[in-house]
C-alpha cells in the first residue's frame, strides 16, 4: 500500500504531530473459546440451534471485553442477520448501523463491515463482522433486514467503498457524487483536496504553501 | 351639515392638501409602526429591540429603508420582467388609496377652510376599501408569478386563495354594519355609531372582522405566504433593494387600512371613546385624530400581540377555518341581526325580541351539540387501520402510563 | 431537458444599466413541469440552506396542490471528516474532535467516547465516583440545553417566535453553569478519558442548585406558551405519524421511540455511568406524533432536574475526592483545579513537575505529546443521548492513537424516519416532522 | 348609427375633466384590449383582462354610476383573479398559447357568437336610446345611486335578479360537482403504518436524494451508484418521466480506486 | 450599486458617503446562514441575553435576496462551498460576509479532506472572527468593528481612488519570498 501522508504533505520526519505517516500492523483478535460468560453462551446456543449452518457461516467468535462479536462470512451474512432477527429467542429486533473499518495489510481482507445489533426484548447485544477483499469489496445489504441500514450502508460505501448488493440506491451520502476515492480509508490522505465551486477550482493548501 | 356634504364642499387645493396629509399620515405610521413592532415583540421576548438610531431607536426603520434603496437591485433571470417591476408598485399604490375614504376627524379648520380630514366621501365607501383590497392582491399574485421560482409561485398562490377567501368573510361581516347604519358611507356610519360602538351591538360582526383582517393582511398566525418556516420569504423571496421595500411598506400600511377600516365600522371612528367625550368639544376637532390614531394603533398592537405569542396556522386549516366557520357564522348572524333590525323597526316587544334571541341562542346549543355528538360518535367509529401485522418482530409494550393519549 | 442551460455560466450578464440577471435555481425544470399535464406534481428543493432544516439539511419534496407524495433527504453538507481526523490525534485529543460532531450535545458524545477509551483500557471500574457523577449532572445539564434547542427552534418553524427566546433564556442559564465548570459554553472537551477535565469550582453546586430551582420556574413559560394553545395543537397532534414498527425496523431511539410508547432508555436499560443510583422515570407518549415528541421532551426536562439534583446531594458527599483516574500513566500530572488560575499552569505547580527528576519531566512530555497507549481490540459504548443512542465504535492497534473511530449518530438514524413521517402530509407538516427528530446535522454528517 | 351618436352625446353632457380622462383611458383599455388577444402568455392576457376591468370601472365611476364602478372592480377583478389561478394551476405557468386548434368548428361557432352578441348589444342600445326618451343618471341618482339601483333591482327586475342569481347557483354547485374528484388520497398516518407492513423493507428509509456535483446540484441530476451508472430512483418519478433528467455523463467516475491496488 | 455610483466626486459624494454608511451599519440585515456549532452560539447572539436586535439586525433573513450580511457560522465543507457561493451570488450588493469561527476562517481543527481550509478560498471575507466556537459578545464585537468598516466605506470615485492607491501599494510591495528576516 501506499504510504500514508498528512494534510501538508510531510513526508519521512518524525513528526508527532499527526500529519506523517500512519503506517501502522492492526491487531487481529485470536478466537475466543467456550465458555464465553455472560449471556453469550445461551446466545451462540439459540443461534446454533435456530441456524444449523452455524459452523459453517461463523468463522469465529471473538469475546473480548465483554462484547460479542462473531465473525460471519460475507455469503451467509443475510441468513444470520434474518435468523438473528426473527428468533424467538435472540430477536434482534434493532440493527443499529454499519461500519467500515480498513485494514490495509490483512491480505484479501482488507475491508471489515462491523454490524451493531441490539436486542430490546432481552437487552443484549451483538456484534457482527465481515471481512471482504478490496478487490471485490461486495457485501449482501441487510436494508430487507434492517430498513434502517439503508443510510448506514450508503455511508459505508462512501467512506470506505464496500459495495452492498441489494441496496435500493447505493449512492454517495456524505461525499458530493463526483468525489474519487473513499476517504475514509486508510490509504486516502487526510487532507490536500481543492475547492470546487462553479468550476472554479482553488488548490488545496498543499498545493498552495510551500510546505513539501 | 352632515360631514359627508362638508367634505363635498371641499375646493380642489383642500383636498389636494388633505390628500398630503393622508399620505404622509400613513407612511409616519408605517415607519413608527414597524419600530413600535419590532420594540413590542423584544419587549415581550424580555430583549431590548433596536434603540440604537436616533432616540430610542425610533429611526430604525428609516435606515432600513434607505439602506433598502441604496442595495442593488436584482430582477432574477427567469423572472417576467414587467410584470416583476409591476407587482410592487400595484402593491404600494393600492394600499395608500384605502385611506381616502378613513375619516380621521370631525369637524376642523384647515386654512380658515371648515372641513373634516377625510379625503373624499363616497357612498359606497366601505365597498370601495373592498374593491381597493381586491386590485391589491394583484401585486402579491402576480410577484409570485414573476419571479420565475418555486417557493413565490406557491406563495402567491396561497396568498390570493387566502385573500380571496377572507375578503368574503371579510365583506358579510360588514353587511349587518350597513343595514345597522343604513349606509355604506364611511362618514354615515361613524355617525350612526353615536349611540354605541357597533363593536358593542354587533359584537359578532366585530369578531369575524377582527379574525379576517388578520388573515386578509397576510398577518401571523396568518401569514402562510410568507412563512418563513416552509416557503422562506414567499411571494417576495426573490426581491431585493426597494422593490422588497414596497412590499415591506405595502404590508404595514395594509396593516394600517384595515385597523382604520375597523376603527371607523366599530370603534366609533374619530370619537372620543364613551364617556370621554367632552374631549371633542374641548378641546376641538383636531384632536380626535389622536383618538383615531389611538385606536389604529390599538388595533395595531393586537397584530404585534398575536405575533408575539402564536404559532403559524397550516394552509388547509386556515382555509377549512375560512369557508366552514367564518362565512357560515357570518351568515346566520346576518340573519339574526338582521332579524333583529326589523325587529326593532318595527317596535316589537321586548318580549318578542327576548324570545326569539333565546331561540335563537337555543338553537345553535342544540346544533353544536349535534355536532359534537357526531364527530365523538365519528371517532369512536373510527377504527384503526386495517394492515397485516409487520414481518418484522417488534418490542412489545410493557408499559401502560403515557403522559397523554 | 432540452431548455437546461448551465445555471452558473451566464449568471451575471448585465443588460440595462444597473440591472443584472442571476438565474433563479431550478425554475426551468420547474415550468415545464406544471406545463406537463400528465401529472400535477412540483418537485421543490427545501435547502441545504433554508429556515427550516436545522442548518444544511436538503429536503427535495415531489408535492400534489401542498400535499407531500415524496420527501426525500440530502446530507452530507456539513461532513466534517471528524472520525478521520481522530485516527491522527492522541486518544486524548480524540475528546475534542467529537465533542463537535453533535455540537447541541457535546457532553454525550465525550462521555460515549471516553467511556469506550475506558473500556479499551479496562479501567471502566477504575473511574473515581465523583467524575461519574459530575459526568452524569453535566450530561443532564447538556441535555436540558440541547432539549431547549429542539423546542425553541421547533417552535420558530412552526412559526412562533416567543418560545424560541424563551427557550434560549434557559438554555443560556445551562450555559453559564457549563461555562462556570468547564470555562467554556460549547464544544467543551471536559470528559476526558479516566474522569474529567478538573473539578467543578467552589461554591459551583450551590449554583447549580440555584439554577435548577430557576429553571423549574421558566420551564412553565414555554408550556404555557404552547401546551393547551390550539393552533400548536393544530399543528402537532396526529402530524408526522410514526409507529413503534417503523421506530424498530428503521433503528429509531430516543425521544421518536418513546413517542411511540417503548419506555427504552438506556439509563434505565443498560445504566453506565451509575445511573442506576439515581431515581428518575422514563416519559413516553403513546400518541407517535409531533405533540407526543413534544410532551416527552418536556417531561425529559423534568427529569433531568431531578437527576441534577440527586447528583448534587452526591457530590456533597464526595467532596474533596479526585474526579480522574488514579493510574498516573492515564491521568495527566499537572492537576488542573491547582493553581491560581485553576488550570494548573502556576509556576510552584511547573517548578514541581519539572523539578522533581527527569523521569517525570519525560514522562509528562511523552504523555501530553505521544499519549498513552490504549491495547488493541474494539468495543462498542452507547449512552442515552436527547436524541436517542449515541454510540461509538472504537478500534484499537495498540498505539497511542485510535485506529478508527466511528460514531453512531442517532440524528443519521433518525432522520431516515423523514420520509415516513412526512409523506402524505402537507408541506408545512413536513417542518414539524423534522423538528420533531431534532437532528443536528453536525452529528448527522459528522 | 349618426343618430346613436347623437343621443349618447345629448344624454351624458360631457365636462371637460370627464373628457380629459375619457381619451386618456379609452385608447388605453382599446390597446389592452387589442394586446389580451395578442400576447403570447395567458398571465399578459389576464393581466391586460384586468386592466381593461377597471378602466372601465373609471369610466362608469366618471359617469356617476359609482355603485356599478366599485362593483365593477369588486366582482371583475376578483374573478379575474380566479381566472389567474385557473391559468397558473391548469396551462401551466409557462406555457404559451397553442395555434393549432384542437376544437372542431371553433371558428365557426366564435363567428356566430359574435355575430349574436353583436346583434343582441345593438338591439338593446337600440331599444334604450331609439324608442325612448333618456333622462341620464342624474334623475334617476336622486335618491342616491345605491338606493336607486335598489329600487330597481328589488322592484322591478326582482324577478329577473332572483333567476339570475339562482342560475349563478346552480352554475357554480353545478361546476363544483363536475370538477370535484372524491380524492381518496391516503393520509399519512396510513401511508406511515403501510410503509412498514409491505413485503420490503428497503425503500422505508425514503429514497435517494438527488446527485450533489461541484457544479451543479439542482433536483434533476442523478446521483451514481458504484459502478458510475446513474440511479434511477435518485430521482424524483415526475420529473424522470417527462425526461426532465439531466444525463450524467460528464459526472462519470474515473476508474475507482479499488483497481488501483 | 445604487444611485450613489454615479455620483460626482467631492463635497456632494463625502455627505453621501457618510449617510449612506451611516444608514447601512443601523440595517445590516444577516441572510440566516447557520452551518454547525457557531450557528447555535449566532442565534444565542440574537435571544434575550445579548439581543443582536439593538442594532437593527434581528431581521434575519431567509431570502438571500434581502440579505446585506451573510455570516458564515461554522465550517464549511467541500459539498457545501458551491451551495455557499450561489448564496453569495444571490444576494445583492453591497454585501459583506462575516467568517464566524476557527472553521470558516481557516478550516480550524479540521484539516482534513471533507472541510474547506477557510471560507475565503470561496467568498470574499470582510472580518474574521477567531474562536471555537466564538461566544455571542464576541460576534457582536465583530458586528461592531464590521459597522465601523461599513461606515468608513468610500464611494464611487473615492472608492476608485482608494481602489487604485491599495494596488498602487501592493504592485510597489516586496513580494513574500524576497522577505528576509527572522523567518526566512
Amino acid at each position: 500500500m501506499s504510504e500514508d501522508k498528512g494534510a501538508f504533505g510531510v513526508q519521512g520526519t518524525g513528526d508527532t504531530s499527526g500529519f506523517s505517516g500512519l503506517v501502522r500492523a492492526a491487531h487481529s483478535a485470536g478466537s475466543s473459546e467456550r465458555p464465553y460468560g455472560s449471556y453469550f453462551d445461551d446466545l451462540a446456543d439459540d443461534l446454533e440451534r435456530a441456524y444449523p449452518e452455524f459452523n459453517d457461516a461463523i468463522e469465529k467468535v471473538v469475546v473480548d471485553r465483554g462484547e460479542l462479536t462473531l465473525f460471519v462470512k460475507a455469503a451467509k451474512l443475510f441468513d444470520v442477520a434474518t435468523i438473528l432477527r426473527n428468533n424467538e429467542k435472540l430477536r434482534f429486533e434493532y440493527g443499529l448501523g454499519v461500519n467500515g473499518v480498513h485494514y490495509p495489510d490483512q491480505k484479501d481482507r482488507e475491508l471489515h463491515a462491523v454490524y451493531e445489533l441490539l436486542s430490546l426484548t432481552h437487552n443484549r447485544r451483538i456484534r457482527l463482522e465481515v471481512a471482504v477483499p478490496e478487490s471485490h469489496p461486495h457485501l449482501p445489504s441487510l436494508v430487507e433486514v434492517w430498513g434502517g441500514m439503508n443510510w448506514h450502508e450508503r455511508e459505508t460505501y462512501d467512506m470506505f467503498g464496500i459495495i452492498f448488493d441489494g441496496h435500493p440506491a447505493l449512492t454517495r451520502i456524505l461525499m458530493p457524487d463526483d468525489w474519487q476515492g473513499h476517504p475514509q480509508r486508510k490509504d486516502y490522505p487526510l487532507g490536500g483536496i481543492a475547492v470546487e465551486y462553479k468550476g472554479a477550482t482553488t488548490p488545496a493548501p498543499s498545493e498552495r504553501r510551500s510546505y513539501r | 351639515m352632515s360631514i359627508g356634504q362638508l367634505i363635498g364642499m371641499d375646493p380642489g387645493w383642500i383636498s389636494a392638501i388633505k390628500g398630503l396629509i393622508a399620505f404622509v399620515i400613513c407612511v409616519l405610521l408605517t415607519l413608527f409602526a414597524i419600530w413600535a413592532e419590532r420594540r413590542i415583540v423584544a419587549r415581550m421576548q424580555m430583549r431590548v429591540g433596536p434603540n440604537r438610531v436616533g432616540k430610542f431607536g425610533l429611526l430604525q426603520s428609516l435606515a432600513d429603508g434607505v439602506k433598502l434603496a441604496l442595495k442593488e437591485d436584482i430582477i432574477p433571470k427567469a423572472a417576467d420582467r414587467i410584470v416583476f417591476v409591476i407587482a410592487p408598485i400595484i402593491s404600494a399604490t393600492t394600499c395608500f388609496m384605502s385611506f381616502a375614504v378613513m375619516p380621521m376627524t370631525g369637524k376642523v379648520s384647515l386654512f380658515g377652510h371648515t372641513t373634516a380630514l377625510q379625503l373624499t366621501d363616497l357612498p359606497v365607501g366601505v365597498l370601495y376599501v373592498l374593491a381597493i383590497a381586491s386590485v391589491g392582491v394583484y401585486g402579491i399574485v402576480l410577484a409570485g408569478w414573476s419571479s420565475g421560482s418555486t417557493y413565490p409561485l406557491l406563495g402567491g398562490l396561497r396568498s390570493s386563495a387566502q385573500v380571496i377567501s377572507y375578503e368574503v368573510a371579510m365583506g358579510l361581516s360588514l353587511v349587518a354594519v350597513f343595514m345597522y347604519a343604513g349606509s355604506m358611507s364611511t362618514a354615515d356610519i361613524v355617525a350612526a355609531q353615536g349611540h354605541g360602538w357597533y363593536a358593542v351591538i354587533l359584537f359578532p360582526s366585530f369578531v369575524i372582522y377582527m379574525i379576517s383582517m388578520v388573515g386578509e393582511t397576510n398577518r401571523a398566525p396568518f401569514d402562510l405566504a410568507e412563512a418563513e418556516g416552509e416557503l422562506v420569504g414567499g411571494f417576495h423571496t426573490e426581491y431585493s433593494s426597494l422593490k422588497f421595500a414596497l412590499f415591506f411598506l405595502a404590508e404595514y400600511v395594509n396593516i394600517m387600512g384595515v385597523s382604520a377600516l375597523a376603527t371607523t365600522l366599530f370603534l366609533g371612528g374619530y370619537h372620543a371613546i364613551p364617556g370621554l367625550g367632552f374631549t371633542e368639544s374641548w378641546l376641538g376637532g383636531w384632536f380626535t385624530l389622536v383618538w383615531f390614531l389611538g385606536k389604529v394603533l390599538a388595533f395595531f398592537f393586537i397584530f404585534i400581540w398575536l405575533r408575539g405569542t402564536l404559532p403559524r396556522m397550516r394552509y388547509d386549516q386556515f382555509m377549512k377555518f375560512g369557508w366552514k366557520v367564518l362565512i357560515p357564522t357570518s351568515l346566520v348572524w346576518i340573519m339574526v341581526g338582521s332579524t333583529f333590525h326589523l325587529l326593532k323597526m318595527r317596535n316589537a316587544s321586548r318580549i318578542t325580541i327576548m324570545g326569539f334571541g333565546i331561540g335563537v341562542f337555543l338553537l345553535i346549543m342544540a346544533g353544536l351539540t349535534m355536532s359534537e355528538w357526531s364527530s365523538k360518535r365519528r371517532a369512536e367509529n373510527a377504527t384503526d387501520i386495517e394492515l397485516p401485522e409487520p414481518s418484522f418482530p417488534v418490542p412489545s409494550i410493557t408499559r401502560s402510563e403515557y403522559i397523554n393519549g | 431537458m432540452s431548455t437546461y442551460a448551465d445555471p452558473y455560466a451566464s449568471s451575471r450578464e448585465t443588460t440595462e444599466g444597473r440591472v443584472y440577471s442571476v438565474t433563479g435555481g431550478d425554475w426551468d425544470a420547474l415550468a415545464t413541469e406544471i406545463g406537463a399535464t400528465k401529472e400535477e406534481r412540483v418537485v421543490v428543493n427545501m435547502g441545504p440552506q433554508h429556515p427550516s432544516t436545522h442548518g444544511v439539511l436538503r429536503l427535495i419534496l415531489e408535492l400534489e396542490g401542498e400535499t407531500v407524495t415524496e420527501a426525500r433527504c440530502g446530507i452530507g453538507y456539513l461532513h466534517t471528516g471528524i472520525e478521520k481526523n481522530t485516527e491522527y490525534r492522541t486518544w486524548t485529543q480524540g475528546v475534542t474532535f467529537v465533542t463537535r460532531m453533535d455540537y447541541l450535545a457535546p457532553i454525550f458524545n465525550e462521555v460515549a467516547y471516553c467511556l469506550g477509551v475506558e473500556k479499551l483500557l479496562g479501567i471502566t471500574n477504575d473511574i473515581p465516583e465523583r467524575a461519574s457523577v459530575i459526568r452524569v449532572l453535566m450530561m443532564e445539564l447538556n441535555r436540558i440545553s440541547s432539549h431547549m434547542v429542539a423546542l425553541g427552534t421547533g417552535a420558530l418553524e412552526l412559526g412562533a417566535l416567543s418560545p424560541m427566546i424563551f427557550a434560549f433564556r434557559e438554555r443560556e442559564l445551562v450555559l453559564d453553569l457549563f461555562e462556570m465548570i468547564s470555562g467554556l459554553r460549547m464544544n467543551m472537551a471536559y470528559v476526558r478519558p479516566g474522569g474529567v477535565a478538573q473539578d467543578i469550582p467552589a461554591g459551583g453546586v450551590a449554583k447549580i442548585r440555584e439554577t435548577v430551582a430557576q429553571l423549574r420556574t421558566n420551564f412553565k413559560d414555554n408550556e404555557k406558551l404552547l401546551i393547551g394553545n390550539t393552533i400548536w395543537m393544530k399543528r402537532t397532534q396526529h402530524i408526522g405519524y410514526l409507529d413503534l414498527a417503523g421506530c424498530t425496523t428503521l433503528g429509531i431511539t430516543g425521544p421518536v421511540l418513546r413517542s411511540a410508547g417503548l419506555a427504552w432508555d438506556l439509563r434505565k436499560t443498560q445504566p453506565y455511568c451509575g445511573y442506576e443510583n439515581y431515581d428518575f422515570d422514563v416519559v413516553t407518549a403513546n400518541s407517535c406524533d409531533v405533540y407526543g415528541r413534544f410532551l416527552v421532551r418536556m417531561g425529559e426536562l423534568e427529569q433531568s432536574l431531578r437527576i441534577i439534583e440527586q447528583a448534587c446531594d452526591k457530590l456533597d458527599r464526595l467532596e474533596g475526592q479526585p474526579v480522574m483516574v488514579a493510574d498516573k500513566k492515564i491521568a495527566w500530572p499537572s492537576q488542573l483545579s491547582v493553581g491560581a488560575d485553576g488550570m494548573g499552569n502556576s509556576l510552584n505547580h511547573i517548578r514541581e513537575i519539572m523539578g522533581e527528576s527527569m523521569e517525570a519531566l519525560i514522562h509528562h512530555f511523552k504523555l501530553v505529546t505521544e499519549g498513552f497507549r490504549v491495547p488493541a481490540g474494539q468495543v462498542y459504548t452507547a449512552v442515552e443521548s436527547p436524541r436517542g443512542e449515541t454510540g461509538v465504535h472504537l478500534v484499537s492497534d495498540g498505539g497511542t492513537r485510535p485506529y478508527r473511530v466511528h460514531f453512531r449518530e442517532p440524528s443519521f438514524n433518525n432522520l431516515q424516519a423523514t420520509a415516513a413521517m412526512s409523506e402524505g402530509g402537507m408541506v408545512a407538516d413536513i417542518i414539524a416532522a423534522v423538528a420533531s427528530i431534532d437532528p443536528v446535522m453536525g452529528g448527522v454528517d459528522r | 348609427m349618426h343618430n346613436l351618436f347623437s343621443a349618447a352625446l345629448t344624454i351624458g353632457a360631457t365636462k371637460t375633466p370627464e373628457a380629459v380622462q375619457f381619451w386618456i383611458l379609452a385608447p388605453l383599455a382599446v390597446l389592452a384590449a387589442v394586446g389580451m388577444l395578442l400576447v403570447k402568455k395567458a398571465v399578459h392576457s389576464a393581466l391586460l383582462l384586468a386592466w381593461i376591468m377597471i378602466s372601465l370601472a373609471i369610466f362608469y365611476i366618471a359617469q356617476d354610476a359609482l355603485f356599478l364602478g366599485i362593483v365593477q372592480v369588486v366582482v371583475y377583478t376578483g374573478a379575474v383573479m380566479m381566472l389567474f389561478l385557473f391559468i397558473l394551476m391548469l396551462v401551466g405557468v409557462d406555457s404559451s398559447d397553442s395555434l393549432i386548434e384542437n376544437i372542431k368548428g371553433q371558428r365557426g361557432a366564435s363567428i356566430t357568437a359574435a355575430l349574436g352578441l353583436a346583434g343582441l348589444l345593438t338591439s338593446l342600445i337600440g331599444r334604450a336610446v331609439v324608442g325612448h326618451e333618456a333622462y341620464g343618471l342624474t334623475v334617476s341618482n336622486a335618491n342616491g345611486n345605491v338606493q336607486g339601483i335598489a329600487q330597481e333591482l328589488f322592484t322591478q327586475y326582482v324577478w329577473a335578479f332572483e333567476v339570475v342569481s339562482a342560475l349563478l347557483i346552480t352554475a357554480a354547485l353545478g361546476a363544483m360537482v363536475l370538477a370535484h374528484t372524491p380524492k381518496s388520497s391516503p393520509s399519512q398516518r396510513f401511508l406511515s403504518t403501510a410503509r412498514f407492513r409491505g413485503d420490503s423493507l428497503a425503500a422505508t428509509a425514503g429514497l435517494a436524494a438527488s446527485g450533489v456535483y461541484a457544479r451543479h446540484n439542482a433536483v434533476d441530476v442523478p446521483a451514481l451508484l458504484p459502478d458510475g451508472s446513474a440511479a434511477e430512483e435518485s430521482i424524483s418519478a415526475t420529473l424522470e418521466a417527462r425526461g426532465d433528467m439531466i444525463v450524467s455523463t460528464p459526472f462519470e467516475m474515473k476508474p475507482a480506486i479499488e483497481e488501483e491496488n | 450599486m445604487g444611485l450613489e455610483e454615479s455620483l460626482p466626486s467631492g463635497f456632494a459624494l463625502t455627505t453621501v458617503e457618510g449617510l449612506a454608511g451611516y444608514m447601512r451599519k443601523s440595517s445590516l440585515w444577516p441572510a440566516t446562514f447557520g452551518l454547525a456549532c457557531c450557528a447555535i452560539e449566532m442565534m444565542a447572539a440574537g435571544a434575550g441575553k445579548h439581543d443582536l436586535a439593538r442594532f437593527g439586525m434581528e431581521v434575519f433573513r431567509a431570502s438571500p435576496r434581502q440579505a446585506d450580511l451573510m455570516i458564515v457560522a461554522g465550517r464549511v465543507s467541500n459539498k457545501m462551498a458551491p451551495v455557499l457561493r450561489q448564496i453569495y451570488d444571490q444576494m445583492p450588493g453591497p454585501k459583506w460576509v462575516l467568517a464566524m469561527g476557527a472553521c470558516a476562517s481557516s478550516g480550524g481543527m479540521f484539516n482534513n479532506y471533507a472541510v474547506v481550509q477557510g471560507v475565503d478560498h470561496v467568498v470574499p471575507v470582510d472580518i474574521y472572527l477567531p474562536g471555537c466556537p466564538p461566544r455571542p459578545e464576541m460576534l457582536i464585537d465583530a458586528i461592531l468593528k464590521l459597522h465601523q468598516q461599513i461606515s468608513d466605506t468610500k464611494l464611487g470615485a473615492n472608492r476608485e481612488d482608494i481602489i487604485r492607491e491599495v494596488e498602487a501599494a501592493a504592485l510597489a510591495a516586496k513580494p513574500t519570498h524576497q522577505l528576509k528576516g527572522l523567518l526566512a
